[in-house]
């Protein structure tokens, strides 16, 4: 009975799984692109549908029935909705966003998109980080002490998080943290480029009260997955092995929640973003968020144009990262 | 009658379910017990500070907090739970029909749900408020439409999951039609995750609803919403901290009933957990 | 003689406190001397595992343990604390259990694992200065269990090995710790026949290598008999009775152990020879040059499943279909059904072309072609009382009055041995074997003319599989339906098919009367598979041969 | 001393352009008017008196000959001539340049140079408000450089002007802010601060923290709310003083119920203007019985109008003689949701509800939204207000008369119209204010909107930081040059 045992693969080296990876991000951004597409047209077509006009916004209240006609004749809102549709998609296709019509009156959409872009990103990125920092400690402690008062107080702090919506939780530091301790400024934007303390320090609080929730989510979801991992069948083996504790909590059980764990964190993006709009606007940070806001009260539709392609992105470019990397982490699936 | 009892041994369920209870009972018949109407303005007493007349204080038309409170949080909860339950009846059967399918029908129905997906949510309800204006049936509309694709993807990954199950095959040996299969053997054996979600989603709706509220996208007055009247309170919340931190309460203590509540029906139907508990 | 290697006394484990505690062990005795091989057998939920667990301390925290006496090498265990025990975890008691692809961590390659254990086990001799090359020794450690390739297979991750690989190597990783005891939770169940003879042959060499004692842990009484010295027979948490291996078998004490034997004998004895019935008629099924290949779905390239399969099935007769995991089984019992579309060939039911049929076409012909699944749990659904199930099953077959309905349920019922009140619960509250009987009289009530049985009994406990076998071929020959038999169990197959048909990699290699087949296979890979019944097929004579408990070493030409 | 200012723009957060013949939004007039000089500027105590000009002279059958000063520098170092005044009001009325603020100019004939530092404005008959609007207010007629306009071209003048002003833009983040440089060579002698730092910031609230916090040094508003408790901190000074603004329900006078005389009267007088400006602003305003604000003072009518107060039982009885039984009055009353806006509606729509039993509805859009509808006529009623409107005939001639482009309820009687006009051409301070009251006095009798009240304008500063001087138009930039900390 010589060779039943099965064919023996090859040790699969990282080109091997690499090679469909290529396949599979050409179909993702394949399939990106057509969201892309019809996401602008629908925000498109139903920002014309809604009452409002970026001429009043441009010009304010106080614009007089000629200036109005004016601005809509400098702006082609004149045209039919179709040919000003396919006028922006030509000019998006050549790289070109349009001009902004009220936000920034005049400017092009794609210089404003890229000023507001690093501040959405800074604190995204600081609220993502201080989410996952906070979950993993949360969510572990609460695993590995299940059912004892550390994994009740975890667990409480978690729900407590998810309790907090972001603006109340914005407001509660805001009188606490900056105007009761006076800890961290209540107000305003550095930019990490000029001082990436002082950035740090001035966009900790915002990034703390969009993260609270989310870490709450992160944590729960990670004391789940770990509470899993932790009764999975290799995790015995590791212990009856008599290898240490630690080693077997790291390398067993966290490494291989890590998968399931990172799935959750990247379909919270689109909270993350919906929650940096508000508080951006509460804490002043001029980002992405506030732009859209404005523009979709401007009814500036190549602004909102631009943010929504920028939010499309940025969801698609995470979604394919935690792919990336979840199949990086896992040996089974080159990618799902 | 066992899955009950087992509830009623998960300690965090049963906080969060106690907790449920009386907020709802305190939305549904706290406002008739108050003597103040939510409505009755005071100009008397305008941001009175918390007294025994008024536990909660009075905001800018002198109107008792609490028992704008205990009908925002009644116009809230019934505004979530409706958004929830659109998705979520709507969500279930894109997703069964896409994951039973497959194919073509499946391609449609998700690419458009990976569309309304792909949009942050605050934004996408934000957008659609904006643009079709301000109304209670608006916000749920919005709402549901932010949770459609989450409800519809779970639908559809629990399908795929049970589709190939013996006991869906020995239904299709029977020859039965794909509606009554559907209907009769797939629907309630993803009801759990659906319900599980439906707890999760309803503590996010809320939150939704609040935050459109808050930036001024939400119930019309003087229907009164907890993100209303918070956004009322941070208005002037140096003159009436209490408005604000009254309001804010409230929707922490009703997300903290749901969100036990919802760990509880976690625990309960995932049959891993239920093992090793 | 000497102090035992282990001595256990009143061992008790329970889960939940208060009201909701459950013991699942209540006083287990149980010694073991240095080389010698104690089996465990039990039917499923009996406290095997947790034996073992207990042993080692690796049961879940919410799980309570007492004992009277637990003496390892005459240290009394339950008195270390858990760093002392720790230092002999892995060290001078190890175990292999019972699912090997579970026990390596999936995001880590193998060569990884042993070296962490070597490492481990260094430490643990107090040796200061490592010495670095365990990968070289991890190989020689793969190869001595008989892994081919042993350096590629140190670099590929634990899914890339088959399950026989990777039980050898957990093995392998045993041996690495060397040590004085080692608990074998049923290494064996998960995989086919082949393998698991080989794994056991490998078993016995180590053991007696490392001069260690050896609790062997199995639900198979032909797989205890022969590697065992002495056996202990569970049921519910107690041991029955405990002997050496040969009087176990010739002399029974316990009920439950004479039913056991019972069960594996019946099993193991040819069912009487019948003929090939239906010869004569015309066949109930045509298959011609079947194939079907499933589309490539993400990374995964197409992958052709079926290839030119041709076979007649006959009105009345039990075709069985055996090959190894893997070889297309299920893939052809559901093409057949027409659960799968198939990709070429043709596809007659008395005569009529279904191959490519619709859905919708298919439907009055679906009545016709029942199948009964391999997880009895899993075929009913989990929110319908059984009797339901059942009345869904005769409304699809044109049954509409309520009453009707009713009386033929409770007919249905009967007829599979249960009680009408099987008919008021829920899947859940009733057992494997219980369950699969009405999977049976639900086949049956749409009044079938073709039943596909996907290993419909390797779920059930042996004590219950040879009833519902039996059940099975009464229906069978009361209503003259064709069946399609499939199990990678030999013995059941010989036990209840006509004839039968071998497939591998999707063709089919050997199709003929079951005595044909068993006593003179045409294929080489027939007989490879028919060797593995050499021992499990040792009703003919339990306890004698085998893999050397207390035997000569049986001679094994590779 | 510090040499950075930080003086944020609160409760905007929008600046579209700096070219004030397109300058329409508040926020874009507070830089503008530290950037640029108008012919004439108010004094402290509201006087129209000479910036740019050095002498005003007026001219027989209309308009004025002003000299200029000499050794006015533009940002750019050249110096300011007639022609640069010339072009930048021929530009503002030029039909091309489509401003928003070319109703400011629209009695002028011409403008005629007279020598470099001499022209002449010459009108249409008598113009009245001319000088008003050659101040530097929300007027956009601020004097731009022809040179550097024509050089740069409009896109890019209108985001880096030259100005005369004290202040120069040198830096221009969309929605975030700007960075003001000093203009050394400021012909009234250099600022005291290097540099200003304003900063955007869209929520009034948020301003407040920031200000407490101490990341900004003084906001351009404050929300009404928080005045009074911000009076009793020590760290922060308020400025408050009535604004120019009236705030007021506009109603469509060619829809039902609105159409009848009767049915605004007695919505008029079923509300507590009181109650509201404590509700709706907490105090920070007076109640107004008529579109003329009290600020304006010599247009102020001070006896009481009737209809002008609460009193339910007449509001009843006026209720009783329309055609329209209240209960089936069920418009909706058009807000936005911005602060106050919101409750002013709430407030109103829930006191006549209560008075007359009438059905009205609160309904809250966006900023946007209420403002297309109110435009287009598309609406019965909506709360609604102009800010930092300085001259009478900006709310008689604009919002009463039959063609006046801020007339949006419909309003038409052709007495105030011709009362309006003979307003317009009187140009003498003593006799011109009858003219207009009179005719306020005529349509607040036919109730052509429904006043409510005038708001406060504040500033926040913080304690140490002195110079400002608060003008009821709500200035901002133009207090820059002679702030300082103390
Ligand atoms: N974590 C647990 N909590 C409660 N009961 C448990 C737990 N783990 C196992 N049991 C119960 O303990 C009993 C003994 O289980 P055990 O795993 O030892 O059986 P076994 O004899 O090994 O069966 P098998 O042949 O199926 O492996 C079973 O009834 C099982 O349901
Ligand atoms: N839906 C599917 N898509 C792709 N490949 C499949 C699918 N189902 C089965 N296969 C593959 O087809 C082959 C045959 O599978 P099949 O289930 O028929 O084997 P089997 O003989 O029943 O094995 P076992 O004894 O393990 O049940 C396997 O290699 C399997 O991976
Ligand atoms: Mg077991
Ligand atoms: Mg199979
Ligand atoms: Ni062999």
């Amino acid at each position: 009975m010589s060779d039943l045992l099965g064919t023996q693969p090859k040790a699969s080296s990282l080109s091997d799984r690499w090679g469909p990876v290529a396949l599979y991000l050409l179909k993702r951004l394949l399939s990106g692109g057509l969201v892309l597409l019809a996401g602008t047209a629908a925000v498109f077509f139903t920002i014309q549908a809604a009452p409002g006009d970026p001429a009043l916004a441009a010009l304010g209240e106080q614009a007089t029935p000629e200036a109005i006609a004016a601005f809509r004749a400098e702006y082609g809102l004149d045209a039919p909705l179709m040919a000003q549709y396919l006028r922006w998609l030509l000019g998006f296709f050549q790289g070109d966003l349009g001009q902004s019509l009220a936000v920034a009156r005049g400017m092009p959409v794609g210089e404003l998109v890229l000023q507001k872009l690093p501040a959405t990103v800074f604190v995204g990125l600081f609220a993502l980080f201080l989410a996952v920092v906070l979950s993993l400690v949360l969510g572990t402690l609460a695993a590995l002490n299940r059912g004892k008062a550390t994994d009740t107080i975890a667990t409480s702090i978690a729900v407590f998080g998810i309790s907090m919506p972001d603006f109340w939780m914005s407001y509660v530091l805001i009188f606490g943290l900056s105007l009761g301790l006076g800890l961290f400024p209540a107000f305003g934007y550095v930019a990490p480029g000029d001082s990436l303390l002082g950035a740090l320090h001035a966009a900790f609080l915002p990034a703390l009260a969009i993260a609270a929730p989310m870490a709450a989510v992160f944590a729960r979801t990670l004391r789940a997955v770990l509470i899993e991992t932790l009764s999975k069948p290799y995790v015995t083996a590791a212990r009856s092995f008599g290898l240490p504790r630690p080693f077997v909590i790291l390398h067993f059980a966290l490494r291989n929640a890590m998968v399931p764990y990172l799935t959750i964190v990247g379909l919270q993006i689109r909270y993350i973003l919906g929650g940096v709009v508000v508080v951006e606007r509460i804490f002043g940070i001029p980002g992405i968020g506030s732009l859209m806001v404005d523009g979709a009260f401007a009814r500036d539709y190549t602004v909102l144009q631009a943010c929504t392609v920028v939010f499309l992105v940025i969801v698609l470019v995470v979604n394919i990262a935690v792919d990336m990397i979840c199949a990086l982490l896992d040996p089974k699936q080159t990618v799902r | 009658m066992t899955s009950f009892r087992r509830f009623m041994q998960n300690r965090t369920g049963m906080v969060g379910l106690l907790i449920v209870l009386i907020v709802a009972l305190a939305v549904l018949i706290g406002p008739a017990l108050i003597p103040y109407g939510p409505e009755d303005m005071d100009f008397m007493a305008i941001l009175a500070p918390p007294s025994l007349a008024h536990p909660f204080g009075t905001d800018s038309f002198g109107r008792d907090v609490l028992s704008r409170v205990l009908l925002g949080g009644r116009v809230s909860l019934t505004i979530s739970f409706a958004a929830i339950l659109v998705a979520a009846v709507l969500g279930s059967w894109i997703g069964i029909l896409s994951g039973y399918h497959l194919g073509w029908t499946d391609g449609v129905l998700m690419r458009i749900m990976d569309l309304l997906f792909a949009f942050p949510s605050f934004i996408l309800a934000m957008l659609l408020m904006v643009l079709f204006g301000f109304s209670s049936v608006n916000i749920i509309a919005a709402i549901a439409l932010v949770y459609l694709p989450i409800f519809a993807r779970i639908a559809r990954n629990t399908t795929l999951l049970i589709r190939e199950e013996p006991f869906i095959q020995a239904s299709r040996l029977m020859g039965r039609r794909p509606s009554a299969i559907m209907l009769t053997e797939i629907l309630p054996n993803i009801s759990a995750p659906i319900l599980v979600q439906a707890s999760v989603g309803l503590a996010f709706a809320i939150i939704l609803e609040a935050g459109l509220s808050f930036i001024g996208l939400g119930v019309q007055p003087p229907t009164p919403s907890l993100g209303g009247i918070m956004s009322d309170g941070r208005e002037y919340f140096s003159r009436a901290p209490w408005v604000l931190t009254m309001s804010g309460m409230a929707i922490s203590v009703a997300l903290l009933g749901i969100n036990l509540l919802g760990d509880g029906l976690r625990d309960l139907t995932d049959p891993k957990l239920r093992e090793r508990a | 003689m000497s102090v035992p290697l282990l001595d256990i006394k009143g061992l008790r484990v329970g889960f939940g406190r208060g009201a909701y505690r459950k013991e699942v062990l209540h006083g287990v005795d149980l010694h073991l001397q240095r080389g010698e091989t104690l089996g465990i057998i039990g039917e499923s939920g009996s406290g095997k595992t947790m034996t073992g667990m207990a042993l080692l301390r690796l049961l879940p925290d919410t799980a309570q343990v007492a004992q009277e006496a637990m003496l390892f090498d005459g240290t009394p265990l339950h008195d270390l604390d858990e760093t002392a025990f720790g230092a002999l975890r892995g060290v001078r008691m190890a175990m292999i259990f019972q699912d090997p692809v579970g026990s390596f961590n999936p995001a880590k390659r193998i060569g990884w694992h042993f070296r962490q254990v070597m490492k481990r086990a260094e430490t643990a001799a107090g040796g200061v200065q490592p010495t670095g090359d365990y990968r070289a020794r991890a190989v020689a450690l793969m190869q001595e269990v008989g892994i081919r390739r042993a350096e590629d297979s140190v670099d590929l991750y634990p899914h890339q090995l088959s399950g026989g690989m990777l039980q050898r190597a957990l093995i392998a990783l045993v041996l690495a710790l060397e040590p004085d005891l080692i608990v074998a939770d049923e290494p064996t169940t998960n995989l086919d026949k082949v393998v698991e003879h080989q794994i056991l042959t490998l078993f016995k060499q180590i053991q007696r290598r490392l001069n260690a004692g050896m609790i062997f842990v199995t639900h198979d009484m032909a797989v205890a008999a022969s590697l065992c010295d002495r056996i202990a027979v569970m049921r519910e948490g107690e041991v029955l009775e405990v002997a050496e291996a040969q009087r176990l078998f010739d002399d029974p004490q316990h009920d439950y152990t004479k039913l056991l034997i019972a069960t594996a004998r019946k099993l193991a004895s040819p069912a009487a020879p019948r003929g090939e019935p239906g010869r004569d008629k015309p066949p109930l099924m045509q298959i011609r040059n079947l194939s079907l290949v499933f589309p490539p779905s993400g990374p995964r390239p197409a992958f052709r499943a079926l290839d030119d399969i041709t076979l007649d099935i006959r009105q009345g007769e039990v075709i069985g279909l055996v090959g190894e995991s893997g070889s297309g089984k299920t893939t052809l019992g559901r093409a057949l059904l027409r659960l799968y579309r198939p990709s070429g060939g043709t596809l007659l039911f008395r005569g009529e072309d279904i191959t490519r049929a619709s859905d919708r076409a298919l439907r009055p012909v679906r009545r016709e072609l029942q199948m009964v699944f391999q997880d009895p749990g899993g075929s009913f659904n989990p929110r319908k009382l059984m009797k339901d199930s059942l009345a869904e099953a005769l409304r699809a077959a044109g049954v509409t009055s309520s009453r009707e309905i009713a009386a033929r349920t409770a007919a249905l019922l009967e007829r599979v041995q249960l009680a009408p009140e099987h008919g008021e619960r829920y899947p859940h509250e009733l057992s494997g074997g219980q369950l699969q009987r009405v999977a049976i009289a639900r086949a049956v009530a749409l009044d079938p003319a073709l039943i596909v049985a996907d290993e419909a009994v390797s779920k059930l406990d042996v004590s219950v599989r040879a009833g519902v076998l039996d059940l099975f071929r009464d229906i069978q020959r009361e209503k003259q339906l064709s069946m399609v038999f499939i199990t990678h169990d030999l013995e059941v197959a010989r036990y209840m098919c006509d004839r039968i048909a071998v497939l591998y990699h999707g063709r089919l290699l050997e199709l003929g009367p079951t005595e044909r087949v068993f006593d003179s296979p045409s294929s080489d890979y027939t007989r490879t598979l028919l060797e593995t019944l050499d021992y499990s097929l040792g009703g003919r004579n339990f306890g004698q041969a085998g893999y050397g408990g207390t035997g000569t070493e049986r001679a094994h030409a590779d | 001393q510090s040499t950075t200012l930080t003086a944020a723009i609160t409760g905007y957060n929008v600046i579209n352009s700096l070219d004030p013949a397109k300058a329409s939004l508040i926020p874009e007039f507070y830089v503008i008017w530290g950037v640029f000089n108008g012919l004439m500027t108010f004094d402290d105590e509201m006087n129209i008196v000479p910036d740019l000009a050095e002498t005003v002279t007026p001219l027989e059958g209309g308009g004025y000959e002003f000299t200029l000063k000499p050794g006015v520098k533009f940002h750019d170092g050249s110096e300011l001539t007639a022609e640069d005044v010339k072009f930048t009001f021929d530009r503002v009325m030029a039909a091309e340049t489509a401003s928003p603020n070319a109703g400011k100019l629209a009695k002028v004939k011409s403008v005629e140079v007279v020598d470099p530092l001499t022209l002449r404005i010459l009108t249409d008959g008598p113009y009245a408000p001319l000088l008003t609007f050659l101040t530097n207010a929300r007027t956009g007629t601020q004097i731009i450089s022809k040179a550097a306009f024509e050089s740069m071209g409009e896109e890019a003048y209108s985001r880096m002007p030259v100005g005369t002003g004290a202040y120069k833009v040198t830096d221009w983040r969309s929605g975030e802010g700007l960075t003001l440089t000093a203009h050394s060579e400021y012909f009234e002698g250099a600022p005291t601060f290097e540099t200003i730092e304003v900063p955007l910031i869209a929520e009034e609230a948020s301003g407040v923290t920031a200000l407490q916090g101490g990341q900004i040094d003084m906001t351009s508003t404050a929300p009404a709310a928080d005045v009074s408790v911000l009076m009793k901190d020590d760290a922060i000074k308020v400025l408050r003083q009535p604004g120019l603004n009236t705030r007021f329900i506009s109603v469509n006078l060619r829809k039902a119920p609105f159409d009848d005389i009767h049915v605004r009267r007695a919505f008029s007088m079923a509300f507590q203007r009181e109650a509201m400006v404590q509700a709706v602003i907490f105090g920070e305003g007076v109640t107004a019985q008529g579109l003329l604000p009290p600020q304006l003072a010599a247009y102020y009518s001070e006896e009481p109008r009737p209809y002008m107060s609460y009193d339910p039982e007449a509001a009843k009885a006026e209720m009783a003689k329309a055609k329209y039984k209240p209960e089936e009055i069920e418009i909706g009353v058009i807000t936005w949701s911005g602060g106050w806006w919101k409750r002013f509606a709430e407030i109103f729509v829930a006191q006549v509800n209560q008075t007359l039993g009438t059905k009205l509805t609160v309904e809250v859009t966006d900023a946007n939204t209420a403002y297309a509808r109110q435009k287009s006529g598309d609406f019965e009623a909506g709360v609604w207000g102009w800010l930092g409107m300085v001259d009478a005939d900006e709310y008689v001639g604009d919002i009463l008369t039959t063609t006046g482009w801020r007339n949006f309820q419909g309003y038409s009687n052709p007495e105030v119209d011709a009362l309006a006009a003979q307003g317009l051409a009187e140009t003498d301070p003593a006799k011109r204010p009858d003219f207009y009251k009179k005719a306020e006095a005529i349509a607040m009798e036919e109730m052509a909107v429904i006043p409510c009240f005038c708001s406060n304008i504040h500033n926040l500063l913080r304690a140490d930081l002195e110079g400002f001087v608060q003008r009821p138009y709500s200035n901002f930039a133009d207090q820059f040059r002679s702030m300082k900390l103390g």
